[in-house]
């Protein structure tokens, strides 16, 4: 039988070894696995590539896991807020890289990793900064970037409500880049306000289907919350 | 401010009434951080604008009441916001891929500077280690048509240039831009002011703009100056 | 106010012109938007590119537009059917092209278009027939295929239910094509049992938001079923 | 059939039945049309298997009762099915990226010719106008595994062959070959043949495939030599 409840956020993330790439959800606080990204703060495993948005809105994201001296590169597309200090200072001493990618084009990597595409062609930053030192070629008289798929070991991701197979329904915008690193990586780990039994979620509202989710963790109900989107 | 002067220029929230004034029934639009925020409170009455939030909602409506907001229910801007009826929710590769298949009629953005040939600048700052590219160059690709809403000089400097000095978010690609001062659209044939804001005359405009401009009038004689050299 | 609805589908369908391409939803019979098919043979637009999984499966799909020669290209993944006779015979007197592409390439290639990626790489139909004379290129050790994005001047899709900002829901499989055809069109129409006031589809259960859907057609409640799936 | 006549083989049942063994609980597999069909009712007791159709469904379930089809559940052979509790929908395009991002353990697969070297020819015959690739070609390069499940001859003439002769599927994609003769692993070692039906030998076997074949015992005691001559 199908079981891929964890039985806390520390079970599930154990064996997350050194040198991981990590994809993690969220869009500032709104929808970020933030019990997955301290449990992982505790386990400690180091040398992490994380993908994620943004790096600095809150301090229980990636911006934690920067802290505690974990992360060796990121890829992102807004790494700053009021919790990028740490950041910019392993910046500035040359420990920790740093690749920003537009917003779009980072979800579209994410989503070419899960969908098998190697690589894809976009205009999006073509004659920019951002571009440099990437292949062109012109499409409709029109100068485009060959960008290359994303995929993550782990995927760290924050849904409302799951069945016992890993199908997961969204709370409005807490959906954001949830979905997308749910089908790049080779282990997603959910965390959920929910866990019920299959049958229980309309087949007609299921976001993310179970064939994308491999653990689950369910959140304690005093926890649940985080009271702040930004702080 | 004496008695005597006149008011110059438009207010923040006039500005977003003027830009407001032209986006049309039934359109699909982006609003950026700032002051193009301000436009979804000034849509005129009885036109429907669906509003979109590149973090993944259709039909932005306004702020909720205090004691209302929800931390699943925020904007780009990661503020919170409501959904008027009629909204949807996706994820956001769903929602660059509506950005960037051209789907949007309008994006409405900051600049730090912009050029006569529509260059835009507005990720990154020169000289800085971090830039906030966000969704920007991917709505400046992806959008049907680019309005810059923005105060027409940073602290006295032009932010309307013959060349693009900051690192660049996409070239070619404003259509008009929105001061407090005046209306100009990006055209093949240079900048043409289109209106001018109150108290503002051509030559006050052109003496905070550091690259030139023509007035509608003029370039519409020049135009048919030009057909009669064809 | 936004107003999407058509009287019917005649006048949904009355300004395409000879040389449009067409994106035909459905997968058989199956989510098949055949009243505007129907619509269309009425209406008698010629030399049409239309691009749509299944040819053949059904009399009321695009075998129709076939029967009254209006058809000059197709793209299509199944060429084959009880129904595929005309288009045999116009392919062996050559007054209809086939291009097959496999299923997978051509609902990305859709995909692509909608999302405006002009090409991408893929595995699928390396080494093969379908795959001749394709530009090729190694990633991971494996030959790809660069694919083209495919776009329509319109798309014919069905829906379940629509509300007057164009928003749709599905009903079970009768989505397949359909969400992704409408997104890569300039003209997306969709024929939906039902239409209803904004705010009458909860949020969270959209499949495709209203900004790419542009012409909607109730079906008349006595015209609403097909019976039979396939023939 | 004379009484003294042995049973020689498995019976479409029982070769699905043998597949189905193979597949794992917890696995998600697409069955393919034809025998592979058969599968999905013959699934072991206890076992959860998630069966994935290309139109965009995951937890097929058995065909419906007689008059309870609706024709908006169907499967990739446009078949009425029924859903199982725990399945979803999803569009085309979601399923083929499913498929072609690899998310698939299994995919049982019906075949024209298979090659020693597992390459798979099974989406059009020779000197045809049209083929039927449906979601074949995507199925072979992003399923975890590729089993095939097919009669071993058709009509006398080998299916398992040295080299394809009918245009091919994908080459090197097939991991296991089920067909009421036997169950045939395709290794880097060549064929290997890991299971006989009933009534079956390995001389039998042979003789109706046109590639060598090894037996698995075999197969070890030469992997044993080659590693001495290394």
């Amino acid at each position: 039988m199908i079981q891929k409840k964890f039985e806390n956020a520390a079970k599930a993330v154990a064996d997350i070894k050194d040198g991981a790439t990590l994809l993690v959800g969220g869009f500032g606080g709104s929808g970020l696995p933030s019990h997955l990204v301290a449990a992982l703060v505790e386990q400690g495993a180091k040398n992490l590539t994380v993908v994620s948005n943004n790096i600095g809105a809150v301090s229980d994201g990636v911006a934690a896991l920067i802290s505690n001296n974990q992360v060796r590169r990121i890829i992102c597309s807004f790494p700053v807020g009021p919790h990028a200090d740490e950041l910019i200072e392993r910046l500035q001493n040359g420990t920790i890289e740093l690749e920003i990618v537009p917003q779009g084009t980072l979800a579209e990597r994410i989503r070419a990793g899960g969908a098998g595409i190697p690589a894809f062609y976009t205009p999006t930053a073509a004659h920019t900064e951002l571009g440099e030192g990437k292949e062109t070629r012109e499409f409709n008289d029109r100068l485009h970037l060959l960008e290359q798929a994303i995929t993550g070991d782990y995927a760290f991701i924050k849904g409302h409500r799951a069945d016992r197979w890993g199908n997961l329904v969204y709370n409005k915008t807490q959906r954001n880049f949830n979905p997308v690193m749910a089908t790049a990586a080779r282990i997603t780990i959910a965390e959920v306000d929910e866990i019920v039994e299959v049958g229980e979620i309309d087949p007609e509202i299921i976001v993310t289907p179970s064939v994308f989710v491999h653990r689950l963790v369910q959140l304690e109900p005093q926890r649940e919350g985080r009271v702040l989107v930004n702080e | 401010m004496s008695k005597d002067q006149q008011k110059v220029g438009w207010s923040k929230i006039e500005l977003a009434t003027r830009v407001a004034q032209d986006l049309e029934d039934g359109w699909f639009v982006n609003l950026g951080i700032g002051i193009p925020t301000l436009v979804a409170d000034v849509i005129p009455e009885g036109r429907e604008i669906i509003l979109h939030s590149e973090n993944g909602l259709l039909g932005l409506g306004p702020k909720p009441e205090p004691g209302e907001e929800d931390m699943d229910l925020v904007n780009a801007g990661k503020e919170p916001i409501t959904l008027k009826p009629g909204g949807s929710f996706f994820s956001q590769s769903d929602s660059f891929a509506m950005i960037r298949g051209g789907h949007l009629d309008a994006a409405v953005l900051g600049a730090f500077q912009v050029s006569m040939y529509g260059d835009l600048a507005s990720w990154k700052l020169p000289n800085t280690t971090l830039g906030r590219v966000g969704g920007a160059m991917d709505l400046t690709v992806g959008s049907k048509r680019i309005f810059l809403c923005m105060q027409h000089t940073s602290k006295g400097t032009p932010k309307i240039v013959e060349e693009c000095t900051y690192p660049l978010t996409a070239p070619r690609c404003v259509d008009r831009i929105y001061t407090d001062l005046a209306v100009i659209d990006v055209t093949d044939d240079g900048l043409v002011v289109q209106e001018l804001a109150p108290g503002v005359t051509f030559e006050y405009l052109q003496e905070r703009t550091a690259a030139p401009l023509k007035n509608h009038a003029n370039s519409i004689l020049q135009e048919e100056t030009l057909h009669i050299n064809d």
